[in-house]
C-alpha cells in the first residue's frame, strides 16, 4: 500500500454555499447572493452615509418591512428560472404566438368579428396595455426592493412578462385597427377609455394605489397575491373564454399562451409567501393584514370590468358571475398559503 | 458625586503618550501611507517611523539626515509631536536633507 | 461637419460578409476597416447604412436584421434601426429618427 | 402572409403613460426618485430611443447569443486551454470575475429602478430589457467564473468579492452604489447607460477582449464581447435622457457627466490598467491601456458628449496627465499590498517589459523605475519580506483607492502630493485634486468612511495586518502573491546593490 497524501479537498463550488455535500444547481450558482446591498454585516444597504436618503428608503421599505424571513437566501423559485432558461422558453413561446397570429391573419379573422365583440375588444382589451404597463412598473419595484436576488430575478422576469403582454396587445391593436377601420381602435380612444370609462375606474384606482405603495412586502402582496390573481382571472381566463364564445378564437389562444407567465408568477409568489411565513411567523399576520386591505379594492376592480363583459359582447357573461369567479380564483390561490394561526402553530411546535 | 477633588490641568508633557495617526509621504515614494506615532515621539523618531515602511523598500536609502515637514515647515528634529501640535490625520512629508551640491 | 460613424463588430465568422454588405449599401462612401483582432471598427462618414436585403445576399435568405445585434458590441454615432435597415449617423440632428406612430 | 412590421405597432408599446387621478402624480413619481428637476414634466414625452427592439426580437436574439456563448464554453471545456493560460492573464480574469460579476447585478437593481420610475413609458420599457440584459451579464459572468473554482480557490471571489470589506469592493461599491442604484433615474440614466456603458465598459469588454484573444482565452474574449452587444443596445437610454436634460439644465448634465466620468476613470485605472499593461503577457498586448483609453474614451466618448452639446470635464488636464500615472501607481499598490487581493498580481517589470512600458509611457522609468529597482534588489537579496506591507496605503475619501498619483514638479521631479480638506471638524485626504473637488460639491453623498477611517475608529480588530486581512475577508487560499518573482528579477541578478535597507538585508530569511 502506498501512503495516501491527503490534500485539502478542492473547492467544488462557491464558499457562499457553505459546507454542502450536494452540488448547487446552475440556477443556484447564478442566483445566490448576487445583490450586495443585502449582504451580511452591512451597516447600510449602500456604501454611503447610513443616513443618506437612499439608505433610509431601503431601511424603511425593505429591511424594516413587516414581511420578514430570517434568511432570504434560502428562498427558491419553484421553476428555478435563469436568464438562459427564460429567453429559451419565451423565444419558443413567442414562435407559437407568431404562428397563430399569422394563421388567423391569413384567414382574415379580425375583419370577421361581430360588432359587439369588436366593441368589447376596444373597451376591455386594447386599453388594457395601460394597466398591464402599470403592473410592469410595480413588478419592477418589487424586484428593485426585494431582499434577495432569488426574488429580484423572479420579479425581473415577471416584469419582462408584462412587457410581453403589452407587446401582444399592441400588435393586436394595430391588427384590429387595420381590420376594423370604423372602430376607435388604435386612436387616443384607448387612453380615454382607461382614464374615464366607469368600468375601468376601480381598476385604475387599484393600479395607481399599488404604484404609490412603497413597502416592498405590501407592494408584493397587493400586486402578486391580490390584484393580479383577481384581474388575471377576468382579463385572461374569463376574457379568453368569452372571446371564444364570441367567435374570437385567436384571443382565446393568445391568452392561453400568455397565461403560462401568470401561472409561473403565481407559483413563486405563493412559494415566497409560504417561505416567509414558515421562516418568520409574524409574516403571516402582515400578509393577512395586507390581503384584507387590498382584496376589496381588487374585487371592485373585477366588478368594474365585469360590467363591461356583461354589457358589450354579443354573448355576454353575467357580471356577478365574473366577479365571483375572480374572487374565487384569488381565494383559491391564497388557500395555498398557510392560514396565519396554522403557521404559528407549525413553527412553534416542538 | 459632589466631593470636591482638586484637579490640576496637565500639560502635554505630563500625559501618557497618545496615538497620533498621520498621513505621510516619504520622499519620492509612490503612495501616501498611514503611520501611527505618539505625542511623545520626536521628529527624528517620526521620520524613522515613516522611513521604516519605505526606505530601502521602495525608495533608495540615502546617507542623509531626514526631516519632517508639516504645514509647509520643517519641524526641528528634537521637537515632539505634542509640541509641534500634530493632530490626528495631519499630513507630513519626510524628506532627505540633501547637502547643497549633491543631486 | 464630417464625422466618423459606424458599427464595431466583435469576433465572429461573418465579419467579412458584413463589411461587404456595408460597402454595397454605401456606394458613395469609402468604408474604412480597423481590425484589432477581437473587434473590428467599420467606419464611414456622417451617415452609413446596411439593409436586410443586402445582408441576406451575403448571409443567407433567412438572415434577420435583428441578429445584427449579436455582432455589434459598440458603435460610433447614433444608431437608428427599423425592420429593413440599420443606420449610423451623426448624433447632432434635427429630424425624428423613425416615422410617425401608426395611430398619429 | 407575414407578420406586421415592428414599426407599425411599436408606437402602442411605447405609448403607455397616463395621467393618474386617484393618487397624486408626485406620489407615483416622487421627485426624489425621478429627479426631473428643472425639466418640465411634459418634456419627457419627447423621450425616444433611436435603436429599437421589441419583445419577440429580444428573446429570439438573446437566445442566439446565449446558445453561442455557452457553445464556445462547452467546446473549450474539453480542451486544456485553461491550464495553458499565463498566470498573469489568469489574474486579469480573476480580477474581472470578482470585480465585475456583482457589479452587473447592481446594474440589474438600477435598471429596475428606471423600469419603475423612468419618466416615459418607452424609457421604462428599455429599462425592462436593460434589467434582463444585466441579469444575463451577472449570471454568465458568475457561471463562467464558477467553472474554475475547483482549480483555483481565487475564483471563489467571483461571487465573494462584494460580500467582503476588502478595500477593492469598498471602493467599487462606493462608486457603483452612487452611480447605478442610489441616484434619481435621470442622473442614473446618464451615469450608468451613458457614461459607463457607452464609455467605459467598452474598455473592459471590447478592448480587453483583444488582449484575451491574443492570450488564447477565446472563451473569455467571447463572453465579454457578447455581453457588450447588450450594452450597445440598452445604453441607448442615456442619449434621449441626455438630450432632454441638456436642453433644460445643461449645468446639471455637465456635472453628472463630469462626476461619473471621473469615478469611472479612477476605477478602470485600478482594474483595467494593470490587466492590460502588466498582467497580459507582453507578446499578447494589443495596445497599451493609454492607447485603448485614447481610442475608446478620448476619441469616441468625448466626441459623443461634445455632440450632445457638453464640454470636456473641468479637470481634463489632470485626467490626461493621469493617463501616464494613475494605473502605474495603482498597479504598484496592488502588487505591494498583494495579500489583500484575490489574484496573483504579477509585477511585469522585466527588462523587456520595462522597455515596452518606456516606449508607451516615456516618463515611466523616471517615475516608477527607481522604486521597482529597489524591490528587485530586495528580491534578489533574498528578502521578499521587505516587499510586503506593514501598514495601510492612505485611501482617498472620494474614490477609496490608494492615494498614489505622482505629478510633475517644475524641476521635472515626479512626486505624490497631498490633497487635503478640512470639513465639519475633520481632515480628509484625497488622491487627486478632482477627487477633492467632487467630495466638496457632493459632500453629503460621497462622504463615507474609508477603510482607514474604519481602522482608526477601532472597527477593525486586532489592529494589525492579521486583523485587517480578516476584516477584508481574506483567507490564505485566496490571498494574492506574485506568481513568479524570478520572471521580473532575474534580469538584474548580480548588479551592485546599494541603498536597500541594510539591516533588513542582513536579517533576511526568505
Amino acid at each position: 500500500m502506498t501512503e495516501q497524501v491527503r490534500k485539502p479537498r478542492a473547492r467544488r463550488t462557491f464558499s457562499a454555499f457553505g459546507e454542502i455535500r450536494k452540488m448547487p444547481s446552475e440556477y443556484e450558482i447564478v442566483t445566490h447572493g448576487q445583490n450586495w446591498t443585502t449582504r451580511q454585516n452591512r451597516t447600510s444597504a449602500f456604501e454611503q452615509n447610513p443616513s443618506s436618503a437612499p439608505n433610509m428608503w431601503f431601511k424603511t421599505y425593505r429591511d424594516n418591512s413587516a414581511l420578514q424571513a430570517h434568511d432570504w437566501e434560502q428562498f427558491r423559485d419553484p421553476d428555478q428560472y435563469t436568464y438562459r432558461t427564460y429567453v429559451n422558453a419565451q423565444a419558443e413561446s413567442e414562435l407559437k404566438v407568431h404562428g397563430v397570429l399569422e394563421e388567423y391573419s391569413a384567414a382574415g379573422s379580425a375583419a370577421a368579428l361581430a360588432p359587439g365583440w369588436v366593441e368589447t375588444l376596444a373597451t376591455l382589451y386594447t386599453p388594457s396595455r395601460y394597466p398591464v404597463h402599470g403592473f410592469q412598473q410595480i413588478e419592477a419595484y418589487i424586484g428593485h426592493m426585494a431582499p434577495t436576488s432569488y426574488v429580484t430575478n423572479a420579479a425581473g422576469l415577471a416584469t419582462a412578462d408584462f412587457l410581453r403582454r403589452v407587446t401582444t396587445i399592441a400588435y393586436r391593436t394595430r391588427e384590429l385597427q387595420l381590420a376594423q377601420p370604423s372602430s376607435d381602435i388604435g386612436t387616443d380612444h384607448e387612453r380615454r377609455v382607461w382614464e374615464t370609462h366607469p368600468g375601468w375606474q376601480p381598476a385604475r384606482k387599484a393600479v395607481e394605489s399599488v404604484l404609490a405603495t412603497y413597502d416592498w412586502g405590501e407592494a408584493f402582496t397587493a400586486l402578486n397575491l391580490v390584484l393580479l390573481p383577481t384581474l388575471d382571472d377576468v382579463l385572461s381566463r374569463q376574457f379568453g373564454e368569452i372571446a371564444r364564445d364570441n367567435g374570437d378564437e385567436l384571443t382565446w389562444l393568445l391568452h392561453g399562451f400568455l397565461d403560462a407567465d401568470n401561472q409561473r408568477r403565481n407559483r413563486w409568489s405563493i412559494a415566497l409567501a409560504e417561505f416567509a411565513i414558515t421562516q418568520q411567523p409574524t409574516s403571516a399576520s402582515a400578509i393577512d393584514k395586507w390581503v384584507a386591505r387590498w382584496s376589496p379594492i381588487a374585487d371592485a376592480a373585477a366588478q368594474g370590468l365585469a360590467t363591461i363583459l356583461a354589457e358589450t359582447p354579443e354573448i355576454p357573461r353575467n357580471a356577478d358571475a365574473v366577479t365571483a369567479g375572480a374572487k374565487a380564483a384569488r381565494e383559491g390561490l391564497l388557500r395555498g398559503i398557510l392560514a396565519p394561526a396554522e403557521a404559528v402553530a407549525k413553527v412553534s411546535a416542538p | 458625586m459632589t466631593q470636591s477633588r482638586e484637579t490640576v490641568e496637565l500639560g502635554p508633557a505630563d500625559r501618557a503618550p497618545e496615538l497620533v495617526p498621520l498621513n505621510a509621504i516619504f520622499a519620492t515614494d509612490f503612495v501616501q501611507i498611514l503611520v501611527p506615532v505618539t505625542t511623545a515621539d520626536t521628529m527624528t523618531e517620526v521620520a524613522a517611523a515613516v522611513a521604516h515602511h519605505v526606505e530601502g523598500k521602495r525608495v533608495r536609502a540615502l546617507p542623509y539626515e531626514k526631516v519632517v515637514i508639516h504645514n509647509g515647515r520643517v519641524v526641528p528634529a528634537e521637537m515632539t509631536v505634542a509640541d509641534a501640535g500634530f493632530a490626528p490625520l495631519d499630513h507630513i512629508a519626510v524628506e532627505y536633507l540633501v547637502p547643497k551640491g549633491v543631486s | 461637419m464630417n464625422s466618423v460613424v459606424g458599427p464595431i463588430l466583435r469576433m465572429g465568422d461573418q465579419i467579412e460578409e458584413v463589411i461587404a454588405a456595408i460597402r454595397d449599401d454605401n456606394p458613395d462612401q469609402d468604408i474604412e476597416v480597423v481590425d484589432r483582432g477581437s473587434y473590428v471598427r467599420i467606419q464611414g462618414h456622417d451617415r452609413i447604412r446596411v439593409t436586410q436585403n443586402t445582408l441576406r445576399g451575403y448571409l443567407g435568405a433567412d438572415y434577420e436584421i435583428r441578429s445584427f445585434g449579436t455582432m455589434m458590441s459598440s458603435f460610433v454615432g447614433r444608431v437608428v434601426n427599423n425592420s429593413d435597415e440599420i443606420v449610423w449617423e451623426n448624433i447632432k440632428r434635427t429630424a425624428s429618427p423613425e416615422g410617425v406612430l401608426a395611430h398619429d | 402572409m407575414t407578420l406586421l412590421k415592428r414599426e407599425e405597432w411599436q408606437g402602442f408599446v411605447r405609448d403607455v403613460d397616463w395621467t393618474p387621478t386617484y393618487v397624486d402624480y408626485e406620489a407615483i413619481y416622487p421627485e426624489w426618485h425621478c429627479g426631473t428637476g428643472k425639466v418640465p414634466r411634459e418634456a419627457w414625452q419627447g423621450w425616444e430611443e433611436s435603436y429599437k427592439v421589441s419583445y419577440p426580437e429580444y428573446v429570439a436574439t438573446q437566445r442566439e447569443k446565449e446558445s453561442s456563448t455557452y457553445a464556445v464554453k462547452a467546446a473549450l471545456q474539453r480542451s486544456n486551454t485553461f491550464q495553458d493560460l499565463d498566470e498573469g492573464w489568469k489574474s486579469a480574469t480573476k480580477m474581472h470575475f470578482g470585480g465585475v460579476a456583482l457589479v452587473e447585478y447592481a446594474a440589474v437593481i438600477g435598471e429596475l429602478k428606471m423600469a419603475r420610475f423612468g419618466l416615459n413609458g418607452s424609457w421604462r420599457n428599455m429599462a425592462t430589457f436593460g434589467q434582463l440584459d444585466e441579469m444575463r451579464h451577472a449570471q454568465i459572468t458568475t457561471f463562467f467564473g464558477h467553472e474554475f473554482v475547483g482549480q483555483d480557490a481565487q475564483y471563489d471571489w467571483t461571487q465573494k468579492t462584494f460580500h467582503t470589506n476588502d478595500w477593492v469592493p469598498i471602493a467599487l461599491r462606493n462608486l457603483f452604489d452612487g452611480m447605478m442604484v442610489a441616484p434619481n433615474v435621470v442622473d442614473l440614466a446618464i451615469e450608468l447607460p451613458f457614461t459607463f456603458e457607452t464609455g467605459f465598459t467598452n474598455l473592459q469588454f471590447i478592448a480587453l477582449s483583444a488582449d484575451a484573444l491574443e492570450s488564447g482565452d477565446v472563451n473569455f474574449a467571447n463572453m465579454i464581447s457578447s455581453i457588450q452587444t447588450d450594452e450597445a443596445r440598452h445604453s441607448q437610454q442615456g442619449g434621449p435622457t441626455m438630450e432632454i436634460l441638456v436642453e433644460h439644465d445643461p449645468v446639471r448634465a455637465q456635472w453628472v457627466i463630469d462626476k461619473s466620468f471621473w469615478g469611472s476613470a479612477r476605477a478602470f485605472a485600478a482594474l483595467t490598467g494593470p490587466a492590460m499593461d502588466y498582467y497580459t503577457p507582453l507578446e499578447h498586448r494589443k495596445q497599451s491601456y493609454r492607447e485603448f483609453m485614447e481610442e475608446w474614451i478620448i476619441d469616441q466618448y468625448i466626441h459623443t458628449i461634445e455632440d450632445y452639446g457638453l464640454k470636456k470635464p473641468w479637470y481634463w488636464d489632470e485626467f490626461i496627465t493621469g493617463l501616464d500615472t494613475w494605473h502605474h501607481g495603482l498597479h504598484m499598490g496592488l502588487w505591494y499590498w498583494r495579500p489583500t487581493v484575490w489574484w496573483r498580481p504579477k509585477a511585469g517589470v522585466s527588462k523587456d517589459e520595462r522597455a515596452w512600458l518606456a516606449s508607451k509611457y516615456p516618463n515611466w522609468e523616471n517615475v516608477y523605475g527607481d522604486k521597482w529597482d529597489v524591490m528587485i534588489d530586495q528580491v534578489n537579496a533574498n528578502n521578499v519580506a521587505a516587499t510586503l506591507p506593514e501598514t495601510l496605503p492612505w485611501l482617498c475619501s472620494t474614490c477609496h483607492l490608494p492615494c498614489c498619483n505622482a505629478t510633475p514638479s517644475r524641476n521635472g521631479e515626479w512626486k505624490v502630493r497631498t490633497w487635503q480638506l478640512d470639513y465639519d471638524g475633520k481632515k480628509y485626504h484625497f488622491c487627486t485634486n478632482a477627487c477633492r473637488q467632487i467630495f466638496w460639491k457632493d459632500r453629503d453623498n460621497v462622504n463615507h468612511e474609508t477603510l482607514i477611517d474604519r481602522f482608526l475608529a477601532g472597527q477593525i480588530q486586532p489592529m494589525d495586518v492579521g486583523g485587517i486581512l480578516n476584516y477584508m475577508g481574506m483567507t490564505p487560499d485566496a490571498m494574492g502573491d506574485d506568481p513568479d518573482y524570478g520572471a521580473w528579477t532575474r534580469d538584474y541578478i548580480g548588479r551592485a546593490v546599494e541603498g536597500i535597507a541594510a539591516a533588513t538585508v542582513q536579517g533576511a530569511t526568505q
